[in-house]
């Protein structure tokens, strides 16, 4: 089968709405698919990440630990656009730190998330042959 | 104090019935009344018993219904808003021609004079939304 | 009292809760809940408005819904001059005030 | 029955959400519980009343003539926010002309439609007892 | 050309399932293939047969059904949305415990791979949603 | 050609339009639908943001969907410099374009 170039965008905050929860879901069941996997982080999306979701209060399921098992998937292109975060007042300290084990190297971890600008973004979706929009 | 609720969203897509229903329960546990609770535009979708969701999260329609029958609470569907989206009773399926039903107990579907109503009635109307 | 205002939407997203600052007047409390809690957090342009809005008029009062903070991981991040409260806490406005604008 | 403060706040465009028809319908059906009755027309909530709309292109049904029939409906206190509708490069006469006929001075036709600034209509909603919002 | 359509919104509330039915429409008459058309989120909704809407307006989910037959659409459902939504067909119903089911005929429930299969043997994907 | 971004939320409303501005490069297209062609109408802040778009880089181009445009009644009020399809047109860019990115 052809391997094609899949960009995930999400855009959306999590809770507030059930898109974040079942792109989630697509991303998980397209990784069997042994597809080229990038997942873009724009405005309200880069929320999804943020460390310390407690969620019993509003009676909804906590799915955010579920960002940390990507790296076992191989989804380990995660693109973070930087005037996003910065405008919310975070930076990378107040995401989740996500990695994946590069079995080229030993097993070597590395980080998952990439941190850029919304110009470096646009080129990387330029590239994409189908996008998934959430 | 006599509240009403209305809500105008469906289950799981946003966030409004959750947050109606944790209203309408710290309502109830602060001694208010709720004199109605109103589903309208796809609020009406929260009425189906059809729905099966994960087992590790929550089943918003029977939530509310569980809430409706354990404090008598008077939960109305939009007739129109339900007709359009293809929520029915029994009677009604029967005499659209329909061969199946999908309403949960605890949610009854009547017209959009009960929001009216409910406004006149009640001290307070809070619309839940997006 | 007057009104209490509720703003759902995130207000990087969505002008809802800009038109809501402009319709708050003496008395008022706008309460942010489900995405809108995002307003109530340092160092954001909005977060800014609501310090001004309480500068410039210290009769209008902000509140965020707790619950919905705490599931967004943004309970550290709350701005001053916004009080906390629970879906009680939330009853409780509700009842205060003599009627709801919810800003959908 | 007591007569109560009804405002219903219209907030959305219509077509491209249904957020505008199903309001509509509560209005003309609340009209016959006698109530005192306001509608603001708020943000993209004053594209509800423009002038030649035209939607069988996109297959959906043209409400918009039905706002015109408020007026036999007794409900003519409609507040359009000016400064929604200039920041839209629209004036009064983009939108439909709505009036009601006046029992009291012998049918006499008056403007349903009050142009006012958003401070103005803040006071009106401060007033109100019921607001339903769209 | 083969599109491929991912429809994320329900019927009226809307107009994502509007917008991509007149797309739908113009693609195959200008002899373009449709691969598939996946209903993901509350575009799941879109798939009751227990819609009756007003006469003077369209029936959303009876308008995709009868492109499909007419067209030989393959139109998919995701089984974990409509679950938690409550759209199910009579297998899926019967499979669950449930006394009823409302998936319309043109329409069949399958997993998020068709979507991701989608995506691969199509020459675009077009996602309609809010 | 580059991508084909559909819009289909109202700039007063929403931050969509201008966030895809910002996504919008060389050899793109930015399709306003639904909700999103009140940007296409004159007078208006985002009808301001599209001309400078265009002035500052003239291989992007903006179409609007002529039947959202007319069900808004707004057919008379289209900006220059946007072409008007219908839904023949449209599947006609989505043709043309590698790929779509719909900002919902």
């Amino acid at each position: 089968m052809a391997i094609k170039k899949f960009m995930y965008t999400n855009r959306k905050a999590p809770y507030g709405t059930v898109y974040a929860l079942e792109s989630l879901e697509v991303v998980l069941i397209g990784a069997a698919f042994d597809q080229d996997v990038s997942l873009a982080f724009i405005g309200d999306g880069v929320y999804q990440l943020t460390k310390g979701q407690t969620t019993e209060a509003i009676g909804q399921k906590n799915f955010s630990p579920v960002y940390a098992a990507l790296g076992d998937y191989d989804v380990n292109k995660i693109y973070i656009e930087k005037e996003s975060l910065e405008e919310r007042g975070l930076s990378l300290d107040d995401l989740q730190h996500l990695v994946w084990e590069d079995e080229d190297e030993d097993w070597a971890e590395k980080d998952s998330i990439r941190l850029v600008s919304r110009s470096e973004l646009a080129d990387v979706m330029t590239e994409q042959e189908i996008i998934l929009s959430f | 104090m006599k509240f009403s609720i209305q809500i105008n969203e469906g289950p799981y897509q946003h966030q409004a019935s959750d947050t109606a229903y944790q209203f309408a329960k710290a309502a109830l546990a602060a001694g208010h009344e709720i004199f109605r609770v109103f589903f309208y535009h796809d609020g009406v979708n929260n009425a189906t018993r059809l729905a099966v969701p994960p087992q590790d999260d929550r089943n918003v329609a029977k939530q509310w219904s569980e809430l409706a029958l354990e404090n008598d609470l008077d939960m109305v569907v939009c007739i129109a808003a339900a007709q359009r989206r293809g929520i029915m009773d029994a009677a009604e399926a029967k005499r659209q021609g329909l061969d199946a039903d999908n309403l949960m107990a605890g949610f009854r579907i009547s017209g959009l004079g009960q929001l009216i109503e409910a406004g006149i009635e009640s001290d307070r109307l809070i619309v839940f939304g997006a | 009292m007057g009104l209490l205002h509720t703003v759902n939407k995130s207000p990087f997203e969505s002008n809802t809760f800009d038109t809501c600052l402009g319709y708050a007047l003496d008395g008022s409390t706008v309460l942010l809940i489900e995405d809108g809690v995002y307003a109530a957090t340092i160092g954001t342009r909005a977060s800014e408005k609501i310090q001004q809005k309480i500068q410039s008029n210290n009769d209008v009062s902000f509140a965020v819904l707790g619950p919905d903070l705490q599931a967004r991981g943004l309970e550290n991040k709350l701005a001053d001059g916004i009080k906390v409260v629970d879906y009680e806490g939330f009853v409780n406005l509700v009842a205060e005030h003599d009627s709801v604008q919810s800003w959908l």
